[in-house]
């Protein structure tokens, strides 16, 4: 699932963009350093797959539902961890600028939760573990399914996590847990049934594919230990800006958590609210939806508001306005159509 | 021909149509629209959870964008109406679990969680228009440039580029497929087994690897050694800087100061 | 009942992307009878061929085949009449093995499996490659490709054949064997190609497409005698009409 | 130095699935020549072009292109004489505008951004398509696909043009003007094909490939005049030479 930029904070849509760019800039030095120019098309050209297989959807039995290939943990097998990581990047910046799946600013959170799970943790971790180099129908899927299981579940609980603690959603962390592990749970069964069959499909076929993604990958020589740095440095990172937002904002998570046990104490949280309004009217770039909420009851809060949204409505109204001048304005010099490729005009004609 | 992809994939096609326009805005850098379109994104995911009056100005940019680049709105409403469901999914709970009455609306009392709503879908509507604008003005071939000029690295945007070529043939290639799948299956709706659908896809990647061979060759032969190297005359000039420092400076001001509070207060008093 | 077997009335077609790749064609065709359809790139050809069996549905206008006017409720029985080939046998051959792929059809026809083996095993025999039944299809030379992608068709024991560039990519001798394949076929057979030999060859009758609408609709030999109509079309005579020099007289 | 351009020497190749493609080729061509690759489906005509710029290393023999006998370390050279042009154009225009496109041997090549411009500008222009330059690939007809893939390979001044199935997929007209084209050219052509009769068109010498090996070479007209020859070969008579369907007159 992808998250949207309407549901983060920038402090942790910008984390985790930079965790992104730092994850795209090391494994572009590792594929450069791989020196397999074979791979430059190929990673394209599946990522491009990834797309055009989507569109194919099968009936999973019993539900009425259908279930496609997602395609990180596939193209983690195909391509190995770093290369993939990078297809799974594109295919999530194309996603972002054209099928509005996300944005812009949650593209940093989709790099992370959908390409480092699959690439670097179930794929080398999980997937390569079970199944080796000497592949079997049972190995095959048995490793596919956990992988893929692994990688979504740690790819859903980074989508939690990032909610919560962008506070934009009211809904509580456990519960928002409770809703969307098992949901995904489903999904990574569908997805490792799908890898699997596709996987080994390519095994019967022309087994000298995997064969070749399987040696030729300096998969091993990836450095693990690398690699658990980086994640556990990303965990403090997180868990740092957990806890940081966590005191800052008691309302946001804890009082989620709070909510949904029933522990709940309305009075405590008025008083902290009043002292931390000044901070927030500082800090203007984070939210500060406490304090409008405890000021809603009072009516000269509710005055200026009021103003404010007469205001904003005023303000957008001109933007209208310009837009439309401004529009008139080109349509009188332009021509607006745009004719259409016919795919018939011999190019001699224009000669 | 109707899921979801399908449909945008056409829609792909169709802001591609409309990068190609000329207009003065389509000729700006595509470094002074992308780090506009930054700046804009970040001020409005800034905002607070029930912020609702600060958001309404941010529409100036797309409606001046729009009118500038004399994009078809239309169009552009009819894309952001295919709202992800994951934002409605999670927002949905908001009203739901944030009941105190925060607005009195005369007799009607608006919770904290219809406003929270609210304002989730404005930022929505705001950060993914943009996104769509950026790339009706300016076209993802260029953005890629741009980004690379701007640190990115070389293989992730060749990639991005590749991606972008290869994504048109290869679903025309799967649309073909099924197609020919659905002629012969004769159930409602064309639907696929997993059995065929494994097969319909494994039959499909070899053909893409094929291709990606193929490709290959194509670009040894034309004396590729690794390195994709691109023309590109950008300048980021006089022109590029104001928009850049206007619209940022807008941003940024309408973001820490209550302008629209301001000025609806002024008219208020007037007409009060 | 009518007597034509296709009927198509002013059928207008747009992509989702506004391409008017039909803007208004008509014809029909009768039992048995053997129609090319002609044009340049990009005339609509394929397009046209799409809605001969309701993959897509018209913008406006009917297509009517056999008893049944194309309707969602009556595509079922309409794809069991219309056997379509394609140009690309990659994009049809999608099963695992030529068998598979030969039953996929029968198969979800809901014929039992006596019947299903019964119907593959004369196919492959009709187009001759029983040989290949066990054969991964990606795996077959395009000759071979072709073959298998009618056979997968015939299975289905379809009325009408409707092929997309059925000689596209297949060696000279491949492709004479296809055309005496296709002429020894009593189905109602409707051919999209640029290849105006084989037209001569094996269809009585063609039509010429150009951007979209008809421009032209009669006997081959009239139509292939017609030197303003074919450059008006995007195309030439026929290659063995090229280098007749009592033709070239004529011409 | 050797006055051919082109000598390829027991040319020998397996697939890594031990398809034995080519069994012992063996040729000349001299500068200017122009020639073509006809065969059966499978005949191995393609892996033979491979094998001309070095894509494919021989499993035994030997390719010398100019001056350079084709080894790991010339085929930089060698893949800068010879031009490729691939069957599916699809293939070959793989950046994102048909300028970046032509513009990518030039600079891999290491020329200028204004050399690589001026050469750009000039490759659209023989095959006249400039005005296409800032088009995407995907939204190109066959016909002029197939132009700018010639263009990309021209941008790079070969020596030598190597073609595979260039008229595949184009309507008569735009074959034609193919054609045309590239009767303009004067580089050495190698085309592999099954359009017997753009070969007639366009070149002056044949060599005829079955089952991985050379089974004639000689002039055009005397291999198409040689009905055992063709027979052999998978191959028939070209079109034009075959009779006119009206008047049953031979060409
Ligand atoms: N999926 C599509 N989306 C948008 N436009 C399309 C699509 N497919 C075809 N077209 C356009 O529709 C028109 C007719 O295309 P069609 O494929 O029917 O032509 P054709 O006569 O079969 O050409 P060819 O001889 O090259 O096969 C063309 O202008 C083409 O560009
Ligand atoms: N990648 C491959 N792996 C294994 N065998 C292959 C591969 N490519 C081609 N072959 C086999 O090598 C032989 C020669 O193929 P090639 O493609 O060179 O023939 P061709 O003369 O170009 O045929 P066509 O006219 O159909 O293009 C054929 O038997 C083919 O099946
Ligand atoms: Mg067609
Ligand atoms: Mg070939």
């Amino acid at each position: 699932m992808h998250m949207a930029d309407a549901l983060l904070s920038p402090a942790v849509g910008g984390t985790m963009w930079a965790a992104a760019a730092a994850a795209t800039v090391y494994c572009s030095a590792k594929v450069r350093q791989s020196l397999d120019d074979r791979k430059v098309p190929l990673m394209g050209v599946l990522a491009a797959f990834v797309f055009a297989a989507q569109m194919i959807n099968f009936t999973i039995p019993g539900t009425g539902s259908s279930g496609h290939l997602g395609g990180g943990l596939m193209l983690a097998i195909l391509l190995g961890p770093p290369a993939a990581f990078l297809a799974i990047a594109s295919v999530l910046t194309v996603q972002a600028l054209f099928f509005a799946d996300g944005g812009l600013l949650a593209l940093g959170c989709n790099i992370i939760n959908l390409g480092i799970f699959p690439c670097f943790i179930a794929y080398p971790l999980i997937y390569k573990r079970i199944v080796g180099s000497h592949p079997t129908r049972a190995r095959l899927l048995t490793g596919s399914l956990i992988a893929a299981i692994v990688g979504l579940q740690m790819g859903a609980f980074a989508v939690v996590t990032e909610t919560t603690l962008s506070g934009v959603s009211s809904l509580p962390f456990s519960s928002f847990v409770v809703l969307m592990q098992p949901i995904h749970l489903a999904i990574g069964i569908v997805e490792g049934l799908v890898t699997a069959g596709v996987i080994s499909f390519i095994w019967q076929a022309r087994p000298e594919i995997l064969e070749k993604a399987a040696t030729d990958q300096p998969i091993g020589i990836l450095p693990i230990g690398k690699i658990l740095v980086i994640m556990a440095a990303l965990t403090v990172l997180i868990g740092g800006l957990l806890s940081w937002y966590a005191s800052e904002h008691p309302d946001g998570l804890e009082w989620s958590m709070f909510k949904v046990s029933g522990q709940e104490e309305l009075e405590t949280r008025e008083g902290l609210h009043k002292d931390l309004a000044g901070v927030q009217e500082q800090t203007a770039l984070m939210p500060d939806y406490g304090f409008k909420k405890s000021a809603a009851g009072d009516s000269g809060r509710l005055g200026t508001s009021v103003a404010g949204l007469v205001g904003g409505l005023l303000v957008l109204l001109l933007g209208v306005v310009i837009g439309l001048v401004l529009k008139k304005r080109g349509a009188g010099g332009h021509d607006h159509s745009h004719p259409h490729d016919h795919d018939h005009s011999h190019p001699n004609h224009h000669h | 021909m109707s899921t979801k992809i399908d449909r945008a994939f056409y829609d792909i096609g169709h802001l591609d149509i409309l990068a190609e326009a000329d207009t003065p805005l389509h000729r700006l850098d595509p470094r002074a629209k992308l780090l506009t379109t930054a700046v804009f994104v970040v001020c409005v995911v800034s905002f607070g959870k029930y912020e609702i009056a600060g958001l309404l100005p941010f529409f100036l940019y797309p409606a001046v964008v729009i009118g500038l680049a004399e994009l078809p709105l239309s169009f552009l409403l009819r894309k952001l109406l295919l709202v992800s469901p994951f934002v409605i999914f999670i927002g949905i709970f908001n009203p739901w679990l944030d009941r105190e009455v925060m607005v009195q609306l005369g007799p009607v009392g608006i919770s904290g969680g219809w406003v929270s709503f609210a304002s989730l879908l404005l930022r929505f509507s705001l950060t993914v228009g943009a996104a769509l604008l950026l790339i009706a003005t300016t076209g993802f071939g260029t953005i890629c440039m741009a980004l690379e000029q701007l640190g990115a690295p070389r293989v992730f945007t060749v990639q991005l580029l590749l991606l972008y070529r290869y994504l048109f043939v290869l679903i025309a290639e799967s649309i073909r497929m099924m197609r020919a799948q659905s002629l012969r299956s004769f159930n409602a709706k064309g639907r696929i087994s997993y059995r065929v659908f494994l097969q319909m896809l494994g039959n499909l990647l070899l053909r893409t690897i094929d291709r990606a061979q193929r490709i290959h060759m194509a670009m040894l032969s034309r004396a590729f050694t690794g390195e994709i190297r691109i023309v590109r005359q950008f300048s980021f000039g006089y022109k590029e800087a104001c928009f850049l420092a206007g619209f940022g400076g807008l941003f940024l001001c309408l973001r820490l100061t209550d302008l629209t509070a301001l000025l609806g207060s002024l008219v208020l008093g007037i007409t009060g | 009942m009518s007597h034509h077997i296709v009927e198509v009335k002013d059928l207008k077609f747009h992509y989702p992307d506004q391409t008017p790749a039909l803007r208004g064609v008509s014809f029909q065709i009768r039992h048995g009878e053997s129609v090319a359809i002609v044009g340049a790139n990009g005339a609509g050809k394929s397009t046209l061929l799409l809605h001969l069996n309701g993959y897509l549905t018209p913008t406006d206008g009917q297509v009517r085949i056999g008893d049944y006017q194309l309707t969602p409720e009556t595509v079922r029985e309409v794809r069991r009449t219309v056997g379509m080939v394609f140009q690309d046998p990659d994009d049809q051959l999608f099963m695992s093995t030529v068998f598979d792929d030969v039953a996929f059809g029968p198969l979800n026809l809901g014929f039992t499996p006596e019947d299903v083996t019964a119907r593959v095993e004369k196919a492959l025999a009709t187009v001759g490659v029983s040989h290949l039944k066990n054969r991964p299809p990606h795996r077959l030379s395009t000759g071979q490709k072709r073959r298998v992608a009618i056979a997968s068709v015939l299975s289905m024991s379809p009325d009408i054949l409707v092929m997309d560039e059925p000689s596209a990519g297949l060696d000279p001798r491949a492709r004479t064997q296809l055309i005496e394949l296709l002429k020894s076929f009593e189905h109602t057979k409707i051919i999209a190609t640029h290849d105006l030999d084989m037209v001569v060859d094996l269809c009585e009758r063609t039509i010429v497409m150009h951007d979209g609408l008809v421009s032209a609709d009669g006997p081959t030999m009239e139509i292939f005698s017609d030197d303003k109509l074919l450059a008006a079309s995007c195309l030439e005579k026929p290659l063995r009409m090229q280098g007749c020099p009592i033709c070239r007289c004529k011409g």
